[in-house]
C-alpha cells in the first residue's frame, strides 16, 4: 500500500471523528437540529471502502453518512453548512443530515427509511450494466436494515443478474436500542447473504487496512465484471444512536470495551510501530501479519510529528467548515419550489 | 397516421417507440418479459429489445420498483410495471420517499424520469384484494404526478409523455380498458399531458370524470340528451396536477358540477375536485356539487354486488337528472 | 379521577390499565420493550408484562404489522407501534390489503381487533422522509377507522376505545403533542370514540380540524375573539368516520366554514370535509368553504421553510378574517 | 401408517383433482368469473401437509386453496359455492376462488397478495404463543414469494422467537411464467431458510405418503415446544396459472415429463403393488423403500374395486356440489353491509 494511502485512510478518519464530534456540539448550541446519528467508532468502516473506490464508482448511503461524504472527498465547509441548513450545503439545506448529495462526486444521497439503500443500489448498478461501464455501485446498510424485507429482495435481483455492486454492512450490534441477538435470528449477517448467491466475507470494522484492502478487492473484481459482492464489517457506535439517545441499554463495559480498540487509535499505533528489519521478517516467513507489516515497512511508516500536523489540518477544516455554515445564507421558499420542480425544465403541463 | 387500435396497443406502439428512440429506456416487472406482460403491453419487446431492456423481475415489488428509483437517478429512463395497483402498496415507499422525495431533497441535483405504469380498477369479480383503486393516494404525495388515460390515444400520447418526462409519474390503466378500442395518430401533436379533454360539449351540466367513468359518463349524457339534458363531459386525463381551469370554465358557464369517480367516495379523488372547484366557482353553482362514486365497502366477489359497488351509467344519469332538476328551482 | 398528564404519559396510562384488564392485548414495534418506546409511551411496560406481552421487533414494517393481523383474527388484540408514519408506507399492504379486507371477504367471520399506533406529523427539522402526514391515505379504506386525538384526555380514552373495538383502528400520534400537557380523567365516561368536540363555541365562523392544528386554531380563535370575530372550533378527533353531523349543524348556524389541516392541500383531508359539508351545507353557506393547509412541497430541513410549509397561527387568524369579511359583503 | 389414512390421503387428492377439473368446467360455463388457480399436479403437497394436522391446528394459505380447505374437511359444497359467488359459500360469496375462510376449522384464509400469508401465520402463530397451547400453524406459499420481502421478514421472526409455525413452500417451478431460476438466485429454497434458523428440508412434492410423513414429524415436533420448521416440497402444476393462462412459456416435453409422475397415479399405483412378503423383504433389508413398502404391507393395500368405488363417491360428491352451488341463493347487498361492519356489535361509533 502506498504510503499516500495509509496517510489518506488516517487523516479522513480523523476528519470524521473531528467533524462529528463538532457536530455534536453544534447540535447542542442549537445550530444544528433534528435527527443527527454521528458515526465516532465506525471510521474505519467507511473511510476503508470509500477511499478504495474510483471517481467513477457509485455510493449509496444511510442517514448516519457525514463521514462517508467527507471520505468520498466533498468539502467539510458543503457538509457542515448542510447540517446548518444553509444553501451553501450539500442539498441546499433540503435534505439536512440524514439527505446529503453530491451527484458531481456519484454520492447517490444518504437515505433515512431504513434498507431504502438496497433497492436504489441495485438500481444504479443496473443502470451501469445497460451502459456497459465498467463501474462499481458501493452500496451501505446497518445491521438493523438486514431484517427489512428489500435487503432480501434487493440482495436476490443482485445475485440473480451479477450486478456491479458491493453491499457494505456496517454491523454496530444495535438497532437503536435493540442487539443484533434480539432482532436477528441469524446475528452472523454474511452467513444470511448464502440466500443470494453472493459472495461474502466479515471483515474487522476496526481495521481500516483490512477494510480497504477487502473492500478494494471486491471493487476490483467487480469492475472487472465479477459482480456482485458482500462484506459484513463489525464495528461499534461510541455515541448513542443520534443525539436523542443517550444509549443507556448498552453495558458500560461493552462501551469501554470497544472503545479500547478504538480504530483511530488502533491505526495510529500502526502506522507508528517500529517494524523489523526486511532480513529479521524474512526469517519470520510470510504469515498474514508479517506479509502486511513487510508491506507497510517497505511504504515507511509516519513520524509523530506528522500525526500532530494531520490532527491541526483536520481541526483547522473542521472550524474552517463552521464558519462557513454561519456565514451561509438561508435558502429562500424559492429555493424550495425551484428544487421541488428542477426536473421540469421547459415542459408545459396543462 | 392514424389507426384504429385496442388501448394495450397503444401503449405497446408507444413503448416500442420511446424504447427504439433511446437506449437508456428499459422496462421492468413481473412476467413483462417472456410472457409479454399481463394485458399484452410489453408483447414482442423482449424479443426485439433483450432481458437487460426488458426485464423479468421476481415478484418483490418495493425493490424492482426501487430498482426503477436507483436507475433513473443513474441516468436510465426506467418504464416500471406493477403488476396491479393491489400490489403497488408495496412499492409505496420506493413511489413516495424514494422518487417523489429525491430530486427535492438532494436539492434539485437529481432527475427522476421514472414511470410507473400500473393496470387499477374494479375488473370482473377479482374480490376485494384485486379490485382497488387508490388514485387518491398518489395526489396527496408532492413530486409525484398521476396521469390517467382513457382512450388508446391518450394512452399512446401519455406513455410517450411520461418516458419523455424527468419528473416521476404514475399511469394509472385501467384494467377494462385494455380492450377498449380507438382512433390512434401516431404524428399529431399531442396536448399538454396534464390537460383535460372536453369530450363533449353541453349547457345544463358538467361531468368531471377520468378513465373508464368519463367513458361512462359520456354513455349517460348521449341518454341525458334524449331528455334534452345537454351535459358536458370532460375528461380530466390527470390528477396531478389536476387542470381546474378547464373544469372551472365550465360550471361558470353550466352552473352545475357532478363528479363521477369509480374509487370510494370517502376520502377519494372527487373530495379534491368538489372542494376545489366548490371554493372557485362558489358563486356560479346553483345547486350543490354532487359526486356519484364508488360505495365505501371493499369489492366484493359476487358479481351483483360487484356491480352495484361502483357507478353505473343509469346512477350517473340518475344522478344528473337529479342535479338538473334541483338547480332549477 | 382527575390528573395532570403528558400526551404520552396519558397513553402509558391507557396501554397499562389495557393490559392488565386482558391478557389478550401486548404491544410490539420496534425499541417499544427494553427501550421504552421512542416517544416513552410503552415506558415500564416490558418490565411488568415480559417480553411475549411487550416484544421488541426488527425493523420488518409489513410483516410486524402483518403479525398483528394474524393474531388479532386467532384471537389476541395487538397493538402495534409503527416508528413513525413515514415507515407506515411499508406496512400499507397489512393494513389495507389484509386488515381492512379479512372481515369483510370471510364473509363476517372474523374480528379484527387490531390497533395500528403511528406518531406522525411535521416534528422539528426532521426533513422530507421523517416528516410526512399520509392521513387521507387511510380514509379511502373501508374497514378502517382512524382516530387523531389532540389532548391527553382523547389519547386516553380513544387507545382504551380502540383497544377495546374488534375493527381495525389506526391512531395517529402527533409528535409535537406528547409533551404537551393536560387534565385526564381515567374514571369519567368516555365520549363515543368518532364523535367530534366542539372546543370552543362561536357564532360567526366554523373552524373544522383535528390534532395538532385543532390546538392552532384554538389560538387563533382566542386572537380573533380579541378582534370580535367569535370563532367556533370543531376537534374533528376521527378521521374515519368523520362526525359530519357536529359539523354542519355548527356550519348552519355561522354559515362559514374553515378548514385547518397540517397534510398538503392537494388531495388531503380538508378536500373530503370541503366537499361533503359543502354539498350538505350549500344553502346554508354565506361564503365558500376555505382551506388552511400544508404546501404541497414536501417538507425541507430547513427551519424557515419548514415552518413555513405548515399553518401557523397567524396564518389561520388570516383566512379566518378574511372569510368572515367575505361573508359579510 | 394406518389403512384409513392412506385411504383419507388418495381421496382427498382425488376430491380435489375431481373438484378443480370440474371448476374449470364450470368456469368455461360462466358459473365461476374472476382469477381461478387450479392446483392439478399439485395435490399430493396440500393433502400430505394438511392430513397431517389436528383440528387445533391452524392453516394459512394463498389464492391456490381450494385442494387445501377440501383436504381441511370443508364439505365440497360450500367450496364450490363460494367459486360460484353464492351466499352459502365459505366466505358467504363475498371472497371468491382466492379468499375461502373457515373460522371453525381453523382455515384462516387464502390471500392473494404474494407474500402475505407470511406476516399472517406469524401472527397466529404469536397468539398460539401467548395462549401458551400446543398448537401449531401450517402456512403456505409459492416458490415465487419467496422472494417477496415478507417471507424475509416474516421467516427471522418465526427463527427469533422460535413460534409454532410450520412453513410449506409449495415449488411448482414458476410464479405464473417466470421459472425459478430467472427469479431466485438460489433457487434451492430450503438453502435460503438457513438464514433465519429454521430447520428445513426438501421434500418429493409428487409422493403423498413423504409429504404426510414429513408434515406429521414436524408439526408434532412443533406442538411439544419445538418450534419453526420448513418445508420444501417439489411439485408441478399441470395446468397454467389461472384460467387466464395458458402456460405456452413451458416447454411441452416438461408438461409430460410432469405428468408420467402424477402424485395421484403415483399413489394409486403404490397402494395397488403387489407387495413381497414379510419373509421375502427381511432378506431385502432395510432400505428406503423397503422400509415403506413394509410399513404399507403390513397396512394392507387397496384393491382395484375400492379404487373405483372411490372415484365414484368423488364424483358424487362434486357433482352434488355443483348442483348445490347451483341452488344457493346469492348474497344481497345487506349480507355485504353486514359482513362490513360484523365486528361493530352494538358499538356507537359518533
Ligand atoms: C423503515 C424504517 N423503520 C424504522 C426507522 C427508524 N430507525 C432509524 S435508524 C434505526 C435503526 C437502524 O439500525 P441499523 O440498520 O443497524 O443502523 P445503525 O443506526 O446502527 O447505523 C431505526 C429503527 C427508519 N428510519 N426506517
Ligand atoms: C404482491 C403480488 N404481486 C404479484 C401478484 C400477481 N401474482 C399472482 S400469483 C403470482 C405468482 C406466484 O407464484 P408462486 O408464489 O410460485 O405461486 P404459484 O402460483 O406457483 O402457486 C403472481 C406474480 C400478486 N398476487 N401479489
Ligand atoms: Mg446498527
Ligand atoms: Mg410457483
Amino acid at each position: 500500500m502506498q504510503r499516500e494511502t495509509l496517510h489518506r485512510l488516517l487523516r479522513d478518519m480523523m476528519l470524521s471523528r473531528v467533524f462529528e464530534e463538532r457536530a455534536a456540539e453544534e447540535y447542542t448550541k442549537g445550530n444544528i437540529v433534528g435527527f443527527l446519528h454521528l458515526y465516532p467508532g465506525e471510521e474505519a468502516v467507511g473511510v476503508g471502502v470509500i477511499t478504495a473506490a474510483t471517481p467513477s464508482d457509485y455510493i449509496v448511503s444511510t442517514y448516519r453518512e457525514h463521514g462517508h461524504a467527507l471520505a468520498r472527498g466533498v468539502p467539510a465547509r458543503q457538509v457542515m453548512a448542510e447540517l446548518f441548513g444553509r444553501a451553501t450545503g450539500m442539498s441546499g439545506g433540503m435534505g439536512g443530515s440524514m439527505h446529503m448529495f453530491d451527484r458531481e462526486r456519484r454520492f447517490m444521497g444518504g437515505y433515512a427509511i431504513v434498507g431504502e439503500t438496497c433497492p436504489i443500489a441495485i438500481g444504479v448498478a443496473y443502470s451501469v450494466m445497460l451502459k456497459n461501464l465498467p463501474e462499481a455501485v458501493i452500496c451501505f446498510m446497518g445491521d438493523g436494515a438486514v431484517n427489512q424485507g428489500t435487503f432480501h429482495e434487493s440482495l436476490n435481483m443482485a445475485g440473480l443478474w451479477r450486478l456491479p455492486i458491493l453491499f457494505v454492512c456496517e454491523n454496530n450490534h444495535y438497532a437503536i436500542g435493540t442487539e443484533i441477538h434480539r432482532h436477528s435470528a441469524v446475528p452472523e449477517v454474511h452467513k444470511r447473504v448464502a440466500a443470494y448467491n453472493i459472495p461474502a466475507e466479515k471483515i474487522d470494522g476496526m481495521d481500516v487496512l483490512k477494510v480497504h484492502a477487502a473492500a478494494k478487492a471486491a471493487l476490483d473484481h467487480i469492475r472487472r465484471g465479477g459482480g456482485r459482492q458482500f462484506i459484513e464489517c463489525e464495528t461499534y457506535r461510541y455515541r448513542g444512536h443520534s443525539m436523542a439517545d443517550a444509549g443507556a441499554y448498552r453495558p458500560a463495559v461493552e462501551v469501554k470495551a470497544y472503545q479500547a480498540i478504538d480504530p483511530l487509535s488502533i491505526t495510529i499505533r500502526n502506522l507508528e510501530l517500529k517494524y523489523p528489519t526486511a532480513s529479521e521478517l524474512a526469517k519470520v516467513g510470510t504469515d498474514n501479519i508479517g506479509k502486511l507489516t513487510a508491506h507497510m515497512l517497505s511504504e515507511g511508516h509516519v513520524e509523530h510529528e506528522e500525526i500532530e500536523a494531520l490532527k491541526q489540518e483536520v481541526q483547522k477544516a473542521v472550524d474552517d467548515a463552521v464558519a462557513f455554515a454561519l456565514d451561509s445564507a438561508q435558502p429562500t421558499m424559492d429555493d424550495a419550489w425551484r428544487h421541488l420542480t428542477c426536473n421540469r425544465h421547459r415542459e408545459i403541463l396543462i | 397516421m392514424s389507426q384504429e387500435l385496442l388501448y394495450w396497443q397503444a401503449l405497446n406502439q408507444a413503448m416500442d417507440a420511446e424504447m427504439e428512440a433511446d437506449e437508456s429506456v428499459f422496462t421492468l416487472g413481473e412476467d413483462v418479459g417472456l410472457y409479454g406482460g399481463s394485458y399484452r403491453v410489453t408483447e414482442g419487446l423482449y424479443a426485439k429489445y433483450g432481458e437487460w431492456r426488458v426485464r423479468d423481475t421476481p415478484i418483490s415489488e418495493n425493490s424492482f420498483t426501487g430498482l426503477g428509483v436507483g436507475a433513473a437517478i443513474a441516468g436510465s429512463r426506467p418504464v416500471v410495471e406493477i403488476m396491479t395497483i393491489n400490489f403497488a402498496l408495496l412499492a409505496l415507499d420506493s413511489i413516495v420517499n424514494a422518487a417523489a422525495k429525491i430530486p427535492f431533497m438532494s436539492g434539485g441535483q437529481f432527475p427522476m424520469p421514472l414511470v410507473v405504469r400500473v393496470p387499477t380498477g374494479v375488473a370482473r369479480q377479482l374480490a376485494a384484494q384485486h379490485a382497488q383503486r387508490f388514485e387518491s393516494m398518489f395526489m396527496n404525495v408532492p413530486g409525484l404526478r398521476v396521469a390517467v388515460p382513457a382512450t388508446p390515444q391518450d394512452a399512446y400520447w401519455q406513455l410517450r409523455q411520461a418516458v419523455a418526462s424527468d419528473e416521476p409519474i404514475v399511469l394509472l390503466e385501467h384494467e377494462l380498458l385494455y380492450f377498449s378500442k380507438g382512433e390512434v395518430d401516431t404524428l399529431a401533436d399531442p396536448p399538454p399531458m396534464h390537460r383535460a379533454a372536453v369530450r363533449r360539449a353541453g349547457r345544463d351540466l358538467t361531468i368531471v370524470s377520468y378513465s373508464r367513468m368519463a367513458m361512462l359518463a359520456l354513455e349517460a349524457a348521449n341518454t341525458l340528451a334524449k331528455e334534452g339534458i345537454e351535459a358536458e363531459v370532460i375528461d380530466l386525463r390527470s390528477l396531478s396536477p389536476i387542470d381546474f381551469d378547464t373544469c372551472a370554465a365550465s360550471v361558470d358557464r353550466t352552473h352545475r358540477l357532478l363528479i363521477v369517480e369509480e374509487d370510494g367516495k370517502f376520502g377519494g379523488v372527487g373530495g379534491e375536485i368538489a372542494a376545489s372547484l366548490g371554493e372557485r366557482c362558489f358563486f356560479s353553482l346553483d345547486a350543490p356539487v354532487r359526486r356519484v362514486a364508488g360505495l365505501d365497502l371493499p369489492i366484493a366477489y359476487n358479481g351483483a354486488i360487484e356491480a352495484a359497488s361502483i357507478p353505473r351509467v343509469p346512477d350517473i344519469v340518475e344522478a344528473a337528472r337529479a342535479l338538473h332538476k334541483s338547480a332549477q328551482q
